[in-house]
């Protein structure tokens, strides 16, 4: 192929095939329209080959294994080793497994797919460039979906110990000391996951709790969780630089005190953050216009200031959550094929999967408080509900936040076994505007951990049946 | 995001994908279900009274 | 204390402490009443004693054996071995805690607690049976909540070798070889646990199926795990008599050709139905009617025929399920204090504890299809889901069924891993007279099992992300 022989015309244009992408692409296809993507690496993005995918695979191996080499339930004995080679070659079959999906459901809705590199030279043209050349496109419509990667600092350089997200999912053994440099959930999840297996793990955070974003009763238990695994975590503490050797590598740090430390350990994965791949795509040519933190503009309907392209997922304001970009993705490819489809949810459930789970949807207490004034708060612990007995899993609670006028469900918080699991259904008593009434009205199977839903209503409503009230 | 400061319907999902499908700003409707919930039943009587905005994006 | 001495007043009267009547308890005491109840046994009935609790714990106990003994992630190698005793202490241990739990609750909320058997001797008196005498109780408002028991068949006499439910429960040892008469909920639970502690079972059902009340495509999904620990299922079998000597047990039982069959084995487990506990109990003295099924006879408020007297959970109609019964309790307790509340739920979910879990709220297919004619049906695998697949658990479906005329969910089904906890929201949908587009427009995290339900709301709406429109 010449380069820049012929200019082929497509009606819709992805660039990335990540959730934003390939989800927005699909929908496009079933609405009647003629789709191309394009990504540079493999199919599912991010989430599928670097993120939520393997990651919640590693954990769940993580999980089984820890599970059975202390076996939580008495009369039962269970021994576990593993080889941890042949579980990253399960991970990687699971990875394989979703990205091969990826790719037959956009053969079956007829999604043409293109390796490589696109970038914008016009506003309705990019080049998209491949490993023997490259093509151009003219779009009618295109939508942009190119993610994010992680933050390098720069006193904290990549290299064969430094490690990101991506280096530490892909490492072929368990290292035997592990510093993990920022404990939000990206830290916490690996760094437990290797914890159980068997690393010793430090967590520097700079602020003065991990997982700062979530309620802090919340994050004890998972704090209580990391202390069993012997995870020392360092709050207020400042990454200052590493020394890398042959075989380990060393880190200075500030710690809260202001005082110097240094720490060896085999490897240091950085999880500090993730940055927006707006960069390097041409988007001045295109007329697409970025906000002060790098990502694009956009308007309710996903729409950027080319009134052409659109663009979702990591790029955009908003949690960089997989789920989040599969939504934007599919009311890009709405309006596009004519629907008057907005961004319109009224909230964004967030899942930790750390042991035990997290999940929050909706505001907290604090945020409740400052949006309605008067709040309807109901707390329900898991010790009091016999289908986690049962699992003895008690470690947990559920707590709903209402607007105390109307009693209408605005946020909710769950940490305890399965979180992510019981989060649904808050998230859709959100979405119906459910008051806590629907909620304590609405018969819970027994004995099951939805109960715990309906009790924690019955808690703000001041009629809790099984725990005595306050 | 709130739009202009004021009050968000409290409307379920289909219900505001139906007042945005007829061309109407939800948030100018009084809901009549529970609550003050907008119901269907509310958009199609707002849409044929004609008092119908346009949805613009922000 | 000398036999009907004197008669003590009492403003509430509540007969039997199982989930119906402890929660009926403790809601009337909320509400500002004075309440005594009265129960034979122990505090928290069938289900805390010997039914939900107890099965939930062993399920959940044999369930981790499992799981140790054959791993199923690649890569982790476990082992498991069990001491049954001991395993049966735990199992006492979650019962304790949780009817020590009903204690507690009942005390604060100062709940006055007779141990004893009652039975009417006036319309608005019993009279209750204690280890030392009886006493006499007059009350203002009764609320009968004595429960149901197991059916005993006259061919097939308990005895030290045949044994229902509660004998189950309290083995002290795993049986070699098991027959369960009945494939019910009850059956298929008990026995897929003794089969995964390794007893060589049978199940002998009378119908053409197994779980009969389920979708068969569920169905098939338990009897492929049955099969899996070489669980034999004779349908359409009738049982016919049994023997027992000293260390075995023979049960005769016609197969579905007709054929006599004899069967040996250490234990007959016949798990064919329970009855309300209505028959002695002096109804009749207390002008309270039964309906032909011998069931208490009331109204919306679960009001008997006699209008001072309340009846609720397994002694009236309605599926016999723990978490009907708390629910009816609250509303008889809020009828007695003066509340307009009804028995006005849209759906009631049911949970199977087998392997995988089966779970079902509101109508069927074919129910929906019966009621409103044309109906939509959103049916998604879970080997098309992340987390599913990352917790090697793709065996599994979720169907959702609306009325197609307005979108409305009106039925859901579930099986697979956490069917239990999954099936709490779209019991929630179902109440709010969600649609299948509310559901799909919800956004549900990622990557959890809870994205099924929305992808099956977005197939029953024809527009499938992540499997092939058919
Ligand atoms: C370790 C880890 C764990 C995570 N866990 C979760 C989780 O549990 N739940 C959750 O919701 N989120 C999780 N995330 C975040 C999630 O992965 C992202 O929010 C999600 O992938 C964003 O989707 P996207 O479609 O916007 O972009 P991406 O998934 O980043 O995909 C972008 C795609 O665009 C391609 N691309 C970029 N530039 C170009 C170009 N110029 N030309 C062609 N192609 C290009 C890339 O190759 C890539 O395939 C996790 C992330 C990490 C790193
Ligand atoms: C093995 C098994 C497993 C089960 N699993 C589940 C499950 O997973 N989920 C579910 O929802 N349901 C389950 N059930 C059914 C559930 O146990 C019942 O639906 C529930 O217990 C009914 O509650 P109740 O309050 O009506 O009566 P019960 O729980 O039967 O309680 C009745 C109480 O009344 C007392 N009583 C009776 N007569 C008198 C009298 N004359 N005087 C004083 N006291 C009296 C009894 O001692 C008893 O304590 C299961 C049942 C069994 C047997």
């Amino acid at each position: 192929m010449v380069v820049g022989d012929i200019v082929e015309e497509v009606e819709v244009l992805v660039i990335g095939a990540g959730p934003g992408g390939y989800v927005a692409a699909i929908r496009a296809a079933q609405l009647g329209k003629s789709v191309t993507i394009v990504d540079k690496a493999e199919l599912g993005g991010v989430c599928l080959n670097r993120g939520c995918i393997p990651s919640k695979a590693l954990i769940s191996a993580a999980h089984h294994y820890e599970a059975a080499k202390e076996s939580p339930f008495p009369g039962i004995e269970t021994t576990a080793s593993f080889d941890f080679k042949k579980v990253q070659e399960w991970k990687q079959s699971v990875v394989d497994k979703m990205t091969g999906g990826v790719q037959q459901l956009l053969k079956g809705n007829k999604v043409n797919v293109i390796q490589g590199e696109a970038f914008f030279t016009k506003p309705n043209e990019v080049r998209v460039m491949q490993e023997n050349g490259s093509q151009r496109l003219q779009f009618q419509h295109c939508i942009l979906a190119t993610g994010s990667r992680p933050i390098e600092l720069k006193n904290l350089p990549l290299g064969k110990r430094v490690i990101d997200s991506t280096g530490a999912l892909s490492l072929d053994h368990v290292p035997q000391r592990l510093v993990v440099v920022g404990g939000g959930y990206i830290g916490i999840e690996l760094g437990q996951t290797f914890a159980k297996f068997g690393s010793q793990v430090t967590i520097i955070e700079g602020l003065d709790s991990i997982l700062a974003l979530f309620d802090k009763q919340m994050v004890r238990l998972v704090e209580k969780n990391l202390k069993k695994y012997n995870v020392q975590i360092e709050t207020k503490a400042l990454a200052q630089g590493v020394e890398e050797t042959e075989d380990s590598v060393k880190l200075t740090y500030k710690d809260k005190d202001g005082n110097e430390k240094t720490i060896e350990a085999d490897y240091v994965l950085v999880t500090v953050g993730r940055r927006p791949n707006t960069d390097e795509i041409g988007l001045q040519d295109a007329g697409i216009e970025l906000t002060d933190k790098g990502l694009v503009k956009v308007d309710q309907q996903c729409r950027t200031t080319n009134p052409n392209v659109f663009a979702i997922g990591d790029i955009v304001p908003g949690p960089a959550l997989a789920h989040k970009a599969s939504y934007e993705g599919k009311v890009a490819a709405e309006v596009i094929a004519g629907k008057p489809s907005i961004v319109d949810y009224r909230c964004i459930p967030s899942v930790v999967f750390s042991d035990p789970e997290m999940a929050s949807v909706g505001l907290t207490e604090e945020e409740a408080k400052k949006e309605y004034g008067q709040v309807a708060v109901g707390r329900f612990p898991y010790a009091a509900n016999g289908r986690a007995t049962a699992l003895n899993a008690t470690d947990g609670f559920i707590k709903l936040v209402a607007n105390k006028e109307n009693g209408v469900l605005v946020g909710a918080q769950v940490v305890g076994v399965e979180a992510s699991n019981i989060i649904a259904e808050l998230g859709l008593a959100i979405e119906m505007s459910a008051t806590l009434e629907d909620i304590a009205l609405t018969i819970h199977a027994h004995p099951t951990l939805g109960e715990m839903v309906m009790e924690a209503a019955e808690v703000g409503l001041g009629e809790p049946i099984h725990i005595i009230k306050g | 995001a709130r739009r202009g400061g004021k009050r968000r319907a409290l409307a379920t999902p289909h219900v505001r994908a139906l007042a945005r499908k007829l061309g109407v700003d939800i948030d100018e409707i009084d809901g009549t279900g529970p609550v003050g919930r907008v119901t269907e039943e509310d958009v199609r009587r707002f849409a044929e009274g004609g008092r119908g905005l346009a949805v613009e994006p922000d």
